[in-house]
Order: structure tokens, then sequence, then C-alpha cells
């Protein structure tokens, strides 16, 4: 094994049937997409669901779903869509212009009887309070989106699994029990749910499209990485999630197996507390961009899952800079530079690591303690720290550390999503999206500038121009960005891995 | 009986009172809360202090406390933050995992463990003995996470004969009416005459509880052994082989039910630590149990449903201590009650 | 009683051996015991001359000599995920479990000497509240609760010993609670109750010194346990931090190369192995030296 | 029957709480309305069955036992409403020696911290000075000062009861309590431990409650032989009358059930004796004997006979003699 | 009652000796050396008859008598020397599997504690069954009804309620006759052996319990090997002492004779030590033995008396003495009897 799957095309016989099993590392927390916010939730969530519009399959580009076509108003403060006819909710209740309605408004209109369920909390992840006004049925068929202000990605925000339509029957039936039996008109089924363990759909029969082979899709829970990938040795499960990167090589080698591997659209990156000293001084900051050795980073913690990352944006995203070159791994530079900083024999200071593995990041301890043993190089004594994940990220929030690993996932493919998030000014102010504390005028009104204008070329040239700031004033230490690499089987067929994280078994099929 | 029953389980309500107030005040002491693991990376501020209003975690403590033990006392367990679900479901989903994954634990550590220590008793300063009692050292020094990945990588990946972990192949769609999956297989052999249910249910617990198993069997071997060695110096032993009863029947009737006595406390004792030392294993072999939930739930700051699990747990632990003594006292004329 | 008797050769004097030399000479005869002592005494100098012995410094990484097998040039037991020196992280590793045991193990006896005393010798509504107290705390499964008491405290090698100390208080208050009501019936409490001793002498200077044997079996096994907790907590994240080379942690954080570098994985959980079984086999053997019921 | 009173105790009850098998709380009285006068150089020796209570009357009166009601007056002290410190100054002049030699001292220390002890509680003399009085002390009952260094188990039972000796000895005392001092050794060894009692009562004046379930052992070292049943005093009167004159159907019994150490004379023993000691938790009604006793009356079933003078000095509470 | 060793020879297969015990040494190897608990003992029973064993504590009464049903604890026991007959075999020639069926079959014991020596976990009647189960062809049944008879012929009252009870629920009394019927559930009880039965009761009670025994045996006609440390026992119920010093025998006779002419200088002291001694009367001290018995571990080859005893001469420090027989039913082992005599007078 171990090539890239080619796309394989839709349709035809022989695909039909068969169970696949994917083994993930945890459970889901809930299944009404709209809820919730981990991964694991959504993978859940998306099988059920439908949206009105969709990623193609491995890209951000968004195409039609439920909604067959759309319509933007001229001033761009509207979009009506018009819905697909026909389809069914797996309740067997009708999908109208009204379960779009409900889908949206219980997550923002505080007197929807059912806006009590929430938080609804990616609704306020996106900001949509600010971008959408009204949600109007115009017709049984044809809804009409109202918007506060122009916003560009909002299309892609609809592909998002927040956005996934709901059957208003099964809300108002179930109530609160409905996110542990999700009703949608997705592909899959929701069957049964044996928590911690599996969890289980079968194939929609009635479903608008012919792409969905499998008879029964279960999500199965192996916590253990390497446990997974025995599992996938012994044939207990099909595809296997977040491999061990210690693992990708043999996996690549087994005859048996095949990896899928895509960059993610994320970032690990270290942010110096920069209302600190010493890392006020931007020569501290570079010094210790010298000082670290990526490749080692990346041999020791994400073997081939990761590259190295010299932006803060990833190198999927439109508008990356290429053009930029990394901090060279430079001891004697960054001891020199420290030294012109006024640190000649280093200084005392603790590295904050999270407890937890996260996408763009597998093991921030580990990676701890590389750069631990490479700061020490040049006279830097760095305390590795971590708390346990919740209090982290408050402390973090807070400002309290003084360097902290932490990263970032694209939710629609937009820069804007990066960078005004984690590093403009106002997102200094704790709590603090930008823990670099870094406030820089320029880049700042730059960034601001391209999150106003509709032009993406412009903005292409704005944040092309904002990441040259940023590599100078070196505000983190950017440290890679994961590559998303997903072993199956040989005989699974059709498996794409989105940039965004999702995991879609719509067009699956087994080889027999 | 039924008077000293009553009694006990009135004994349960202050030690369980102790337990939730103990649990409440360390979590609440402990820092880091769970409106911000719900929210994640990406939390604002008004919505963590919306969430935090939600769950009541902006009320003075006490008021807490109070409102927590008023739903106690209506046996209320709350819902979970994490997951919104009533706590009582999930640990109903997740508990009968772990209490089958201890039973079977026990019962081959307590099967084995009884076997092997009489016979070392028996056969005392013999190879069979040395070899037995450092083998249960062994037993009892062992890493548990750590034997657990070895036996897998021995008898599931090289060896081939067990499967990972998981309680189930899961392409079985068996029904779950109890959780129990011993005898949800045997309903469903029942119903459908297929033993694979059983057959994959019993391949998937062996190697947990082998290795959950592990050290209560090499500790009720080692007790079994002190205790029968114990036993066969008193004088009613005495007494019996002067009475001329063989030596097979003073060392299995006569010493044997004697030397249960301490066994049985000891059994009791590792049943309640397995409860909750299915941590580990659980999470090594994919086990979906409620050990691991709790401590989930107390990394994410998830009050209500660690507090559940605890009380569910301690509930248990405190009631098979008083099952213990009932059977002690089965066993015990000395403390038999009427 | 000896020396009146010599006469004409008939009695032999057997000098008498003090408590000590008996224990000690028992000891000697009880091979699991010393076959433990010597393991023990083989961990305590190799985590005391750690930094003598060890070839290389525990925390040196040298990325490009990462997951060296054992027996590779310049590495005796291989290395690491980061290209340490496994040898020198293990022999490190000696060293802070002894520190572990015997912090946790000291905490532990101090306290649940102390409540296991006072309990037992006062008696009464304070014993009966005590008790509960106790009971609650068992009520408490043992790894649960040292999870809370970190997740408290927050993680951290220190943390996990205060842990682990406390969860384990109420094994120590009840044993020595139990041995200070069997004592308690000894005359010679009386004699000197008789005498007008205060009953802080009598609980600690009288009572407790004859409660020590089976505490010092139980805190001799506790050191092991206290270790594999320690170990247990580690590789929950909960006990000792990166780069610290406790095994515990080694294990946990190295777990994903139990297929491809074996002996990342193995050793530690080996060490960890022979150091506790050094404990329990010495443990054991105490019991039988100082038990006088299973001595033959 | 010499001197001034020694010691008095009134209508003295000491209770137990104990637990009856149903795991149900229980009251023992083990000293159930007892009142007795010791006077100075008496022995007052207490016979009865194991259980009856003789060890808890012995303790009693030391205030080793908290009494439920009664009084114990210590040359007219009345002890148990003393405080701590001034019930420390009595403790010196009432001693205690124990059955068990081996649980009466303390395995850990050495013979000579244990002998130190009484004068370290008490505080008296120099390190100095309190080590020759040990040393003296040691020779007194007939223990080598060279041995001072040896721990108790390191003694024979003999030697460990004159450690015991010596440590009751050792704050001078006036009153000792021996509770079945020489029970637990052979005779050979008993009858030398009797004879250091004796000598020693002798030198200083010492006045002995003497507790042993051994007739002969009683009857040897007493001035005056209390006998008890249950918890009560049924008999009590100076040792030549009583072994004289038994009158209590019960010392009756007792007396007979003792064997003769006389091959020649067994065929003529008649013996009397019938039944077990009932449980003192649940003593039989009216007079506690009346299930065992030969001379059983209908009144013996509802009535405690009250203690009577039987004859001068002679008490004896029996129904035969309650006119 | 002829324990000399020549007669014993002649005897030993003669049908009126039930037991016949012959040059018995048992050592004990122990971490601190070897004890020499008993040394070259001899004694015989005929049948019917008392033999009481009398001696201080650890003299070795208790290992003679677990030498005879092998009960010993081996190691660290062993029988190094010595012939037990028994009904005219020797006991040491036995298998494990031979001495099962002997013992309770022919030859039963009583031990010391009945506190202990009863098993706690099943019911009196259910242990007395057991042994008539292992040496009788019986119905569970049918064993149980024996089991309460015997109940009954010790005096237990309502037996067949009493049969039912654990032994926690006895008093000590009642369980040392317990353990008295269980002795007797034997087909062919031959011999009797009793450790100290009465010395953990109260007198009252021990003294129902030696009435006990002295009718029974009388009654089945069974030899009885009376092990106690009490004189007045002795008194009472043998009829044939030997009494051990240190793992010795020491002395000898006829219970009559020995009681009026006790002659080896121990035998005396301990007569003397004894405060109901009639010389007593009146006087404020006793005539105790100084001294203690020596450590078994520590001795040498002479008399083990002889530190504690004011005749002692050199050579008793050099060999035990041989027989002196001073009557034809009493014997003493004395280099100094003469001296012992004189000084009587
Ligand atoms: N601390 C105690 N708690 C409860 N019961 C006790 C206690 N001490 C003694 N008893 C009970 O009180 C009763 C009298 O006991 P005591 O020890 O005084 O008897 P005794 O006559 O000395 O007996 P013995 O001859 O066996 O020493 C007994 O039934 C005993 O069980
Ligand atoms: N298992 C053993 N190991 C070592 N020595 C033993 C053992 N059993 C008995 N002995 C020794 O043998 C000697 C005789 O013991 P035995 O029990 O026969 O004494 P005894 O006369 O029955 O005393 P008592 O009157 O105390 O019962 C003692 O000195 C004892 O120390
Ligand atoms: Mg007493
Ligand atoms: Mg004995």
């Amino acid at each position: 094994g171990g090539e890239q799957e080619a796309a394989s095309s839709a349709g035809g016989d022989g695909k039909m049937g068969g169970t696949l099993v994917f083994a993930r590392s945890g459970d889901s927390v809930g299944l009404d997409p709209a809820r919730e916010t981990d991964g694991e939730s959504f993978y859940g969530a998306t099988a059920v669901f439908d949206n009105l519009v969709e990623f193609v399959p491995g890209k951000t580009e968004v195409r039609p779903a439920l909604a067959e076509s759309w319509e933007v108003a001229d001033d761009n403060l509207s979009v009506t869509f018009n819905l697909r006819k026909g389809v069914k909710f797996h309740d067997g209740t009708d999908f109208t212009a009204d379960a779009v309605v409900f889908t949206f408004e219980r997550q923002f209109k505080e007197d929807h009887p059912y806006y009590d369920l929430g938080p609804w909390k990616y609704w306020g992840y996106m900001d949509m309070s600010n971008i959408v006004d009204a949600v109007v049925a115009v017709d049984d068929y044809t809804v009409r989106f109202d918007l506060k202000k122009p916003e560009a990605p909002f299309l892609a925000n609809l592909a998002m699994d927040f956005a996934g339509i709901v059957s208003p029957a099964a809300v108002e039936k179930l109530g609160e029990d409905f996110k542990n039996n999700p009703v949608g008109t997705g592909p899959f089924k929701f069957v049964e749910w044996r928590k911690d363990d599996a969890i289980i759909f079968e194939r929609n029969e009635g479903y608008w499209a012919d792409d969905v082979y499998l008879d029964r899709l279960i999500l199965r829970v192996i916590p253990d990485a390497t446990a997974r990938w025995l599992a996938l040795q012994k044939g207990e499960v099909d595809v296997i999630d977040f491999p061990s990167a210690q693992d990708l090589q043999a996996m690549k080698n087994d005859p048996n197996v095949k990896v899928l591997q895509q960059e993610g659209l994320n970032v690990g990156y270290l942010a110096f507390n920069t209302s600190k000293k010493p890392f006020d001084n931007k020569l501290v900051r570079q010094a210790l961009n010298y000082a670290i050795n990526k490749e080692e980073i990346i041999t020791a913690v994400y073997g081939s899952a990761g590259t190295p990352a010299k932006n803060p944006l990833p190198p999927t995203m439109w508008s990356y800079n290429d053009d930029i070159k990394d901090y060279p791994y430079d001891p004697a530079k960054a001891k020199q530079l420290l030294a012109q900083a006024g640190f000649p024999n280093g200084f005392s200071t603790q590295l904050w690591a999270m407890p937890v593995a996260r996408p763009y990041n597998p093991n921030a301890r580990k990676i701890a303690e590389i750069m631990q043993a490479q700061f020490a190089e040049i006279g830097v004594d760095a305390e590795i720290v971590s708390y346990e994940w919740g209090t982290y990220l408050d402390k973090t929030d807070n400002l309290e550390h003084d360097m902290a690993m932490l990263g970032w996932t694209g939710d629609n493919g937009d820069p804007d999503n990066f960078l005004w998030v984690l590093l403009s000014a106002p997102a200094a102010e704790p709590p603090a999206g930008n823990i670099a504390a870094w406030k820089n005028a320029e880049f700042t009104a730059l960034i601001k500038e391209a999150k106003e204008t509709m032009d993406q070329a412009r903005r292409t040239e704005l944040y092309e121009k904002a990441q040259v700031v940023f590599k100078e004033e070196a505000p983190w230490l950017p440290i890679a960005h994961s590559v998303v690499s997903v072993p199956m089987k040989n005989s699974v067929q059709g498996f794409h891995i989105y940039p965004t994280g999702k995991r879609v078994f719509r067009g699956v099929w087994i080889e027999k | 009986m039924g008077k000293y029953i009553l009694k006990r389980l009135g004994l349960l309500i202050p030690t369980l009172l102790g337990v939730i107030t103990l649990v409440f005040f360390m979590i609440a002491l402990s820092p880091g809360d769970p409106a911000r693991v719900m929210l994640g990376e990406r939390a604002s501020a008004e919505q963590l202090a919306k969430l935090r209003a939600d769950m009541g975690l902006d009320r003075p403590l006490h008021e807490q406390y109070f409102s927590y033990l008023g739903r106690i006392a209506h046996l209320d367990l709350g819902k979970s933050i994490t997951t919104g679900r009533p706590v009582v479901e999930e640990v109903l989903e997740l508990f009968p995992a772990t209490m089958e994954l201890a039973f079977f634990a026990m019962l081959i550590a307590s099967v084995a463990g009884i076997i092997i220590g009489v016979i070392s008793a028996t056969r005392r300063n013999t190879m069979v003995d040395y070899v037995s009692m450092v083998g249960a050292l062994f037993g009892v020094s062992m890493p548990v996470f750590w034997l657990g990945l070895v036996l897998i990588m021995i008898f599931s990946v090289f060896f081939d004969l067990f499967p990972t972990g998981g309680r189930m192949n899961v392409r079985y769609y068996m029904d779950t009416i109890t959780n129990f999956y011993l005898i949800d297989s045997l309903i469903a052999v029942f119903k459908t005459g297929d033993w694979h249910y059983l057959g994959s249910a019993l391949k998937h617990l062996i190697l947990p509880s082998v290795a959950l198993g592990t050290i209560p069997l090499a500790i009720i071997a080692r007790t079994t052994r002190s205790s029968m060695l114990e036993v066969l110096k008193q004088d009613y032993v005495k007494t019996a082989r002067a009475a001329g009863i063989p030596e097979r029947k003073v060392v299995y009737r006569y010493a044997l039910k004697n030397a249960l006595l301490p066994i049985i406390t000891v059994i009791g004792i590792q049943f309640g630590l397995l409860l909750s030392g299915a941590i580990l294993t659980e999470t090594i072999f994919a086990w979906p149990g409620i050990g691991k939930w709790i401590y989930h739930s107390i990394s994410a700051r998830d009050y209500p449903a660690v507090q559940g699990g605890i009380i569910v747990i301690s509930t248990v632990f405190v009631l098979i201590n008083l099952l213990v003594d009932i059977l002690y006292s089965v066993v015990n004329p000395k403390v038999r009650l009427k | 009683m000896n020396e009146s008797l010599v006469q004409n050769g008939n009695i032999i004097e057997v000098k008498d051996p003090t408590p000590f030399q008996e224990s000690l000479h028992n000891l000697k005869q009880n091979r699991a015991a010393v076959a433990g002592l010597v393991i023990i005494a083989l961990f305590l100098l190799v985590g005391i001359f750690a930094p003598l012995l060890s070839p290389k410094s525990p925390y040196d990484q040298i990325i490009a000599d990462r997951t060296l097998p054992p027996f590779s040039p310049g590495y005796f037991l291989g290395t690491d995920d980061l290209g340490r020196d496994m040898l020198s992280r293990l022999m490190y590793g000696a060293r802070i479990s002894m520190v572990i045991g015997v912090v946790s193990v000291g905490i532990a006896m101090g306290f649940g000497m102390l409540i296991g005393v006072t309990s037992g010798y006062i008696g009464g509504l304070y014993d009966k509240i005590v008790m509960r107290l106790i009971d609650i705390m068992l009520a408490f499964p043992y790894i649960l609760l040292t999870i809370v008491i970190v997740a408290v405290l927050g993680p951290s090698l220190f943390n996990a010993m205060v842990a682990i100390g406390i969860s384990q208080i109420p094994r120590y208050a009840r044993l020595v609670r139990a041995s200070v009501l069997a004592e308690k019936e000894n005359d010679y409490v009386t004699a000197e109750r008789s005498l007008g001793a205060s009953p802080f002498s009598l609980m600690f200077l009288s009572i407790l010194p004859n409660c020590l044997a089976p505490v010092s079996v139980q805190a001799t096994l506790g050191v092991g346990e206290a270790i594999l907790s320690s170990a247990a907590l580690s590789f929950l994240g909960l006990g000792a931090q990166p780069p610290t080379p406790e095994w515990g942690l080694m294990i946990a954080s190295s777990r994903e190369f139990i297929t491809n570098a074996w002996w990342i994985v193995t050793f530690p959980g080996l060490a960890t192995l022979f150091a506790v079984l050094g404990f329990n086999l010495f443990g054991d053997g105490l019991r039988d030296i100082l038990d006088p019921k299973l001595r033959d | 029957m010499s001197g001034d009173t020694v010691l008095n105790a009134d209508r003295l009850h000491t209770v137990f709480e104990v637990k009856s098998q149903h795991q149900e709380k229980a009251l023992l009285r083990a000293v159930n309305d007892v009142s007795l006068t010791i006077s100075e150089g008496d022995v007052l020796g207490v016979v009865g069955e194991s259980g009856c209570g003789k060890s808890t009357l012995g303790r009693t009166i030391l205030r080793l036992e908290e009494k439920a009601a009664g009084d114990v007056l210590y040359r007219g002290t009345d002890i148990f409403s003393l405080h701590h410190k001034e019930m420390k100054q009595y403790r010196k002049k009432m001693q205690m020696i124990f059955q068990d030699p081996s649980s009466s001292l303390n395995p850990r220390k050495k013979v000579i911290s244990l002998l130190k002890q009484p004068y370290k509680i008490h505080k008296t003399g120099s390190d100095a000075e309190i080590q020759e009085r040990v040393e003296s002390l040691m020779q007194e009952v007939g223990l080598n000062p060279r041995h001072q260094r040896r721990f108790p188990h390191q003694f024979s039972g003999g030697q460990r009861q004159r450690i015991g000796i010596a440590r009751a000895l050792a704050l001078n005392p006036e009153f000792i309590v021996c509770d079945e001092a020489v029970s637990a050794l052979d005779v050979s060894v008993q009858a030398q431990i009797l004879n250091l009692l004796l000598d020693l009562q002798q030198k200083h004046k010492l006045t002995y409650m003497f507790i042993s379930h051994d007739l002969s052992v009683v009857e040897f070292i007493s001035t005056r032989i209390m006998v008890m049943y249950l918890g009560k005093i049924v008999e009590l009167a100076d040792k030549v009358e009583l072994m004289a004159n038994p009158l209590h159907p019960y010392t009756k019994t007792l007396f007979a059930a003792y064997p003769v150490n006389d091959p020649a004379k067994r065929d003529q023993k008649k013996r009397v004796v019938m039944g077990d000691v009932p449980s003192p938790i649940n003593p039989p009604s009216g007079c506690h004997f009346h299930p065992r006793c030969p001379y059983k009356m209908p009144i013996c079933e509802e009535k405690y006979p009250e203690i009577t003078e039987a004859a001068p000095g002679h008490q004896v509470a029996c129904h035969l003699f309650n006119k | 009652m002829q324990t000399t060793e020549k007669q014993k020879t002649d005897k030993q297969n003669s049908a009126d000796t039930m037991i016949d015990v012959k040059g018995l040494s048992v050592n004990f190897y122990t971490q601190r050396g070897v004890v020499k608990a008993v040394r070259n003992l001899s004694f015989s029973i005929p049948n019917g008859k008392t033999l009481a064993l009398v001696g201080e504590s650890g003299c070795g009464k208790s290992v003679t008598a677990h030498s005879i049903n092998q009960l010993l604890p081996v190691p660290p026991g062993k029988i190094v020397s010595g012939e037990i007959w028994f009904k005219g075999e020797d006991l040491l020639k036995k298998s494990e599997k031979e001495m099962q069926k002997i013992r309770g079959e022919k030859i039963s014991m009583i031990f010391q504690e009945p506190m202990t020596s009863l098993n706690p976990v099943f019911s009196v009647g259910k242990q007395i069954a057991d042994v008539f189960l292992t040496h009788h062809a019986l119905s569970k049944a049918e064993a149980w009804e024996r089991a309460v008879e015997l109940l009954n012929l010790v005096k237990i009252p309502s037996p067949a309620k009493r049969a039912e009870s654990y032994p926690h629920q006895l008093s000590g009394g009642m369980r040392q006759r317990a353990m008295i019927a269980m002795a007797l559930a034997s087909p062919d009880p031959g011999l009797m052996i009793a450790d100290e039965p009465t010395t953990a009761l109260d007198v009252t009670i021990q003294a129902q319990i030696l009435d006990l025994m002295v009718s029974l045996q009388q009654r089945i006609g069974m030899s009885l090997l009376l092990i106690t440390h009490d004189m007045g026992v002795v008194a009472e119920t043998a009829d044939h002492v030997v009494v051990m010093y240190a793992g010795r025998k020491v002395e000898e006779g006829d219970v009559f004779s020995l009681f009026r002419e006790p002659s080896h200088p121990y035998t005396l002291g301990l007569m003397n030590s004894l405060p109901s001694n009639e010389k007593y009367r009146g006087a404020v001290r006793l005539e105790a033995i100084p001294g203690t018995v020596p450590d078994l571990l520590s001795i040498g080859e002479g008399c083990p008396f002889m530190n504690r005893c004011r005749y002692a001469t050199e050579i008793c420090g050099k060999e035990f003495p041989d027989e002196t027989r001073l009557s034809e039913d009493h014997s003493a082992w004395c280099h100094n009897l003469s001296a012992v005599k004189e000084s009587k007078e």
C-alpha cells in the first residue's frame, strides 16, 4: 500500500453493501451538530445531516447540497436558496423551508422554543449573530438569509457542521434527547449509540443522491493510537483516525493497508508573551526562533505527519506567503542576538505545554522537552509547565504565561479566521485569542483592511504583507502544520480527507 | 439479619454524604472550570459568563452545595456538563461494562488464586510453592497498564488469539438490554441460536480481565496460602487429625472453610478496588467503562458526572462490603446473624 | 537466666540475642527477604550514585540517535524517541522512584499513625468520628481519590506523592488503631497507667513502638505500591512532568513505540516491576520475621 | 485485722458496655454492689471463678477502671474525686502486680528503663540516684543487677514476675493489689514468688489485696478471704474462720472442687459440684447461684439475699442465713 | 506397671499392656539450635489404667503425647530414637496412611484448650459425626444419631439440641465434654491421651470433667494417658505417675507410694512447693526450689536438675543416673538418693 488513492468515480454496481468500521480516539459528546464543538461529535453528525451547501470532497470550495442553487443579492446583504424537492428526513417528514428556518432560528432567536437547548457554541464562534439578521421562508422550497453586513465567507460557513439541517418534528418530539437520537436528511440513519464504545448507522435508503454505498457505518472508540493500529492490522476495523506518527512508516509498509494523507488547515505555535519581559524585546523573540531546530521536532514528534511552519497560515490557505524565509536553526546567531538584547547569559523562563493532544500538535509536552533542551543550549533555562486543559486555556487567555504552545484549526478556509482571531491587537485583550499579547499597529491595520475588502486579489496582497511583518516581529515561533493521515484497509475506496477535518462517508465503498 | 442489613444500609447514607461532600469541595477547590473546558480554544468572555450562569457556577459555593444535596435527596444526579445527558443514564450504560469486567476479573482471580494458594500451602517449601509465590510476587509488582500493553502484544498481536480491545465484535449487531454483554449475548443466543455473540463477548473479556485480575489473583493466592498455613496450625486441625480424619478432608473441608474467612474479606476489598482500578485497563483495552469516564469527567471538571460516578462506585463498594460481611457470616457461625 | 547455671559443663551458655540480633538472624534465614533487600539496595545505590554511574546525562537529546535499539554503540540499553540514553534515564528514574516511595509512605505513615494511635487509645466519640472519616476515605476508591487530590493540587510529581500519601493514610490509621486496641489490653499499659504515666507518653512512647511491626511491613509494601501508583498517575499525565525520567512517565510518553521500539516501553516497565518486587519481597519477608504467628 | 483502715469500698459498682452475640448492646455488671474494708497489714484474699469480677474489682479500687456507682476511700480520701495531678500522688501509694508477667512488661523496654520509669514519671531524684535505687531494687527482688540491659523476653517467667514486683515497689507503695500474681507460674517458681511477696510485706509493712482462683494459694497467704460469684461478694471472713466454717453453699462447692494432694483421700471425697457458671451479662434472677445450689429455696429465685453477719466478722449473702 | 528395661522387653507383646514407649527421644531442629525435648523416655500403660505424666511447663509432656500418635510437626520435630509399641505393633514403623487408621480408631486425644480445639465453623454434632463416618460404615443420619448419643453420654444437657450448636455457643466445660465425646467416637477406644484436659477450666468445671473421665474410663475400659502439671489432679485420678524434668524421666511409681515417698529431689521439691501441703498450716514461708528450668537448648548430658538441686555432686554434671528401684512399683533416677533420704529424716 502506501500510495495516495486516486479519486474513484461515483456510481456503478459492485460498490453497494458492507459495513465500515471507523476507529477513532474518543466518543462524540452529542450528535446535534449545532450544539457541539468537537471533531468527534461532528464525525457522527456529518453522517446524519445534510447542509444547504457542502464542501467539494477534499476541497474548501462549496457546492450545492440541500439547496439546488442560490442567488446573492446585489448589495451582498441577502442570499436566497432554492431547496431540493422530495427530500425526506429520516423520520419520514418532509424537508421544507420551515426546517431551514427552524434549524437556524433556534440558534439565535432567544424566544425560539428550542433556543434553550443550547448553548449554540459554533454560532457564537463564527460570530453569526453579527452576520445573520433573519432567516425567512419565502415559500416551501425557498429560503432567504438576510445579512447584517456583507460577509464573503458566509456561504462557506453554511457548509460547516453547525449548519446541518435538523428535523423540526424530531426536535419537537425528542427535545433534549435529540442530541442522542439525531434525525436529519443525511446519507446515514442513526441506529444506536453505545456510549464510549460505538455509534452505529445504517444507509438512508431514500437518500437524494446515489453515492451512499455502505449498509452500515460504525464509529468505534479506541482511545489508544497504537491499539487502533493493532485493531486495523487485525482487521477488526477498516479505517483509523489519528494514527501515531511512530507507526506511520509501518503502516505504509503494510501491504494490506494504505495511508491517505493531506496537509491540514492548521498551525501549531509557541507564542511569546510580548507583554512580559524579556519577550517584549524583538531580538529575544528572534533569538528564540533561531534557537529551535524544527526539523528535529518534526522528526521526533510529527514524523511524516507534519511539516515545519514558517507562517501563521497553513500552506493550503490562499494568500500563504511562500516567499518568506524561516529563521534557520542557528544557535550561534541566537546567542549573539540574546547578547545584543542584553542577555549574554540567557535567562530563566517558563515554557507552557498543553496537556492534551490536539490536531495541530500531537504531543506538546514532548515538543516542550525538545525545545527545553534546545533553549538550554543558548542559555535559556525553560521550565516546562502544564495545567489541566481547561485551566491551561484560562491562564493563557489571561496572559499568565511566559511562552505557551497553542494552535488553531481553520473552520472555513479564510485567512481572516487565523490572523484576526490570533494576532490582531483587539484580540490581545484578555481573554485573549492573541496569546502573544502582540499589539502591532502595522499588522493590525493590514488585516483590518483585508477583512473589509471584497476583492480577493487585494486581500491576498494585504495578507502577504502582514505575514512579512509577522515574520520580522516574531511574536510566535510557528512550529508545524500537521498532515492528516488516515490509514485504512486497501479495500476501502472513495474516502476523502477534508481540509476542515470533516469525516465524510458518503461515496465510500468497500471493494469485495 | 434483616435488622442488621438495614442498620448497615443506614450507615451507607452518612458515608455517602461524606463522600459527596468530599468530592464536591475537592472539585470546587480544584482549579479550572467546566465552562472553559466545554468551550475550548474559541470561547468568548460573554459565552463563558453565560455558560457559567447557566450551570449555576456563579452562585456562592455553599448555595451550590446545598442545591446539589437537595437534588441528590431526590435521587437526581443531575446532568453531565459535557454531554448534557442525565448522569444516571450514562452511568447505567457504562457501569455494567465495568462491573462485568471487574466481576470476571475477580472470578478468574478468586478461583485461580485460591487454588494456587491452597496448593502452595499444602506443599509448603516445595518447588511448586516457591514458583507460585514468586510468581504471585511478580503479579503484585506489575504496573497494570504496562502489563496490559504486553498482553496485547503477545496474545493479541503475536498469537492472534484475542481481539485488541472493545467488548464485542462491533460487526455483530447485538441488542443490548442489560448492558451486561454476557447476559445480553446469552439472551441473543437464546433468541437466535447463534453462539457467536457469546463467543465474541467472552473473547473480548479475557485479556482485560487477566490484566485487571493479575494483582488480585496474586494477592488472593498469597492470602490463601498464609491463611491456610495459619489454620493448619490450629488446634482444631490437630484435633481432626488426631481423630483420624483423612488428610485431604482435613485440608479441603476442615481447614479451607476456616481459611476462607480472611480470603472473603480480601476478595471484597479487591473487588472494590477493581471498580476504580479499571481506569487504566479500560483505557488500554478500549473498554467503555465507568472508570475511564470518571477520569475524563474529572479532567473536564464535569462536577455532576464525577459526583454521580463516584456516588455509584462508592455505593457499590459499600454494598459489596456489606455482601462480604453477610457472606462472611454465612461461613463463620461466630458472627452468624439471626 | 543463664550464668548461674553454668556448672561442670552440663549447661552450655547460649547467649541470648537482642531483639535486633534475633531479627537480623531471622532475616538472614529468609531467602526472599534477602533477595528483596539486595534488589532494594541495588536500586538505592543506583539511585544515589546515578550521577556517577550513568554514562550520559538523562536529559541530553541527540535527535539523530533516536530510537536506537539496545547494545547500540554508546547506548547500552538503546535510546528513547528523543535520542536520550535509556540506561541513564532508568538510573535517574531509580532515584526518583525511591524518593516517591519514601515521601508518599512518610506522609501516609506519619498521619496514619497519629490518627490510629489517638483514636485507638482515646476511643469514644473521637474514635467514632475519626473512623467515620476514614470509612469515607475508604469508600472513595483509592485511585480515584488520588486523581481527585491531584486535580485539586495540580499535576506534578510532588503533588502526586502528596496525593498517594493522603490516599494511603486510612490503611495505616486502621492498622495502627487495631494494633493499639490489641496492645491496650496488655497489662503493661495498665501498669504504666497505675504508675501515673501521662496519656501522651502511654500513646507514643509505650504503645506505639509495639505497634511498629505491622506498620513497618505495611510501609515496605507501601513503598512498592506508591511507586506503582505514581507510575499510574504519571501514565495518566497527573504525576511527574517531562522531561523527568520517571518510569511511569517514560512508559506513558513512549506507549506508542511498543510496536516499533519495544525497549523504550519495556525497560521502564521492567525497572518498575523489579523495584516494586524488591519491596514486596522484603516486606513479605519482614512480615514472616516480625509476625511470630507465621514463624516455625 | 490489725491497724487502721487503708482502703474502704462502699457499694461499689463497675459496669461495662458490651456487645452481645447479636451485636446488641448490653450491660455487664462486673462488680456489683461490693463493700469491703482492708486494714493496714491485712492480706485480703479474693477467690472466685473466672469472670466473676475479681480483676475488675482490683482495678476499680485503684481507679484504673471507672466506677459506675459507690465510693472508694483510700485512707478516707475519695480517690474518684481527685484530679489528675492529685491522683498522681495517690498512685505512688497504691500499686498493682499482674497475672501475666509477659504482657505486663513492655517488650520493647529494657529492664532498666522499665524500672526507672516510675521515678521518671514522678521526677524523683537525679539520674545517678535513680540508677542506684533501681539496682538495689533489683537486688531486693532477687534479680541480678547485671541483667539490667536485658529485655523482658530474655527472662524466665518467674524472673519477669520479679521485675513486675520491683516496678510495683519502686515508689514505696503502702497498698498492692496482686492480681493472680502467681497463677501463670509453675508451682516450683510460684513458691519462690509467694515467699518473696511475704518477705516484702513484712519488710515494707505492705497491705495486699491478693486475687487468685487457686484456693490453696489464697489460703496460704491471706489473713482474710473473700469469695466472689458473678460480681458479688458471697462470703467474707477471716481466713481461719472461713476455712474451718464455710457457710455459703457456693463456698462449700468451691472448696469441695479443689483436688486434694493425697491419693489416699480420693475415695472419701464427695463432690457437690454441678452445672456451669452462668453468663455475667444475663445473671440468673434472685440469688445468682440458685441454679447450681443444692440448698435452693423458693425465695432464692426471687430475691438477692442481703449480706449479713452470720458469725462475728463472718459475712455471708445467703437466704439460709438471712433471718 | 513395670517399667524397667528388662521387664519391658518381656512384656512388649503381653496382652495386658496397651502401650509401651521405649527409649523415646525427640529433637526439634530450630534456628537457634537443637532442642532435645524428650530424651530416652520409657513407660508403659496396662489395659484400663491411668498413667499421669507430670512436670513443669516445657518439660516435654505434649511432645511425648504427640509422638505417640505421630502428630509432631515435622520438621522441625523429629523422633530420633525409640519404639512405641501399641497393642503389639510399633507405631513408629507405620506409614502415615496406617497411622490415620489408628488415630481416632484406636488412640484418641483430648487437648488442653477447649476453646481452640473444636473447629469453629462446624457444629459440634457434625464434628463428632464426621469421626463416626470416618471410622464406621454408617449413613449420615446414623452418624448424627450416634453423635447425639455420645453427647448424652458425656452429660451434656439436651444433647439433640446441643449437637447443632457451634463451639462458640458452648461454655468451656461443655466444649471439653464435646471433645471427650469426639474422642469416644472411635470404634475401638484403646488409649485416650488427655493433654492437660482441665488446665483451662475453672475448678468447679474441672472437678466435673475429671469425674466424667474417670467414670467413662472405667466403663469403657480404656487406658488413659493423663498429662498434667497439677499434683492434685494426679492424686485424684492416676494409678501410676511418671515425673518428667527437662525432657527426662526423673521418677516414676505407683501413685500411692510416689505421694507417700517422693524420692527424687525434684519431686520432693515439687511437693514442698505446694502451699496446700499439710506442713504449711500456719507457716509463713514455703520451701521453694530455687532457680528455674534450664533452657533445653543449652543442656548437657548430665542430670538436668543439678543446678537447682541442693544435693548435687560432681557426678551429676557428667552423666545421667541409672534407675534406682525403691520398691516394686517405684523408681527414681538420681545419683544421691541416699542423701535425699537422709535429709528427709
Ligand atoms: N474492659 C472490659 N470490657 C468489657 N467487659 C469486661 C472488661 N473487662 C472485664 N470484662 C468482663 O467483666 C467480667 C469480670 O471480669 P474480670 O476480669 O474482673 O474477671 P476475673 O474474675 O478477674 O476473671 P479471671 O479469673 O478470668 O481473671 C467478665 O465477664 C469480663 O468478661
Ligand atoms: N514446634 C516446636 N519447635 C521447637 N521447639 C518445640 C516445638 N514444640 C515443642 N518444642 C519444645 O519442646 C519442649 C517440650 O515442649 P512440650 O510442649 O512438650 O512441653 P509441655 O511439657 O507440654 O509444656 P506445657 O506444660 O507448657 O504444655 C519445649 O521446650 C519446647 O520449647
Ligand atoms: Mg482476672
Ligand atoms: Mg503441653
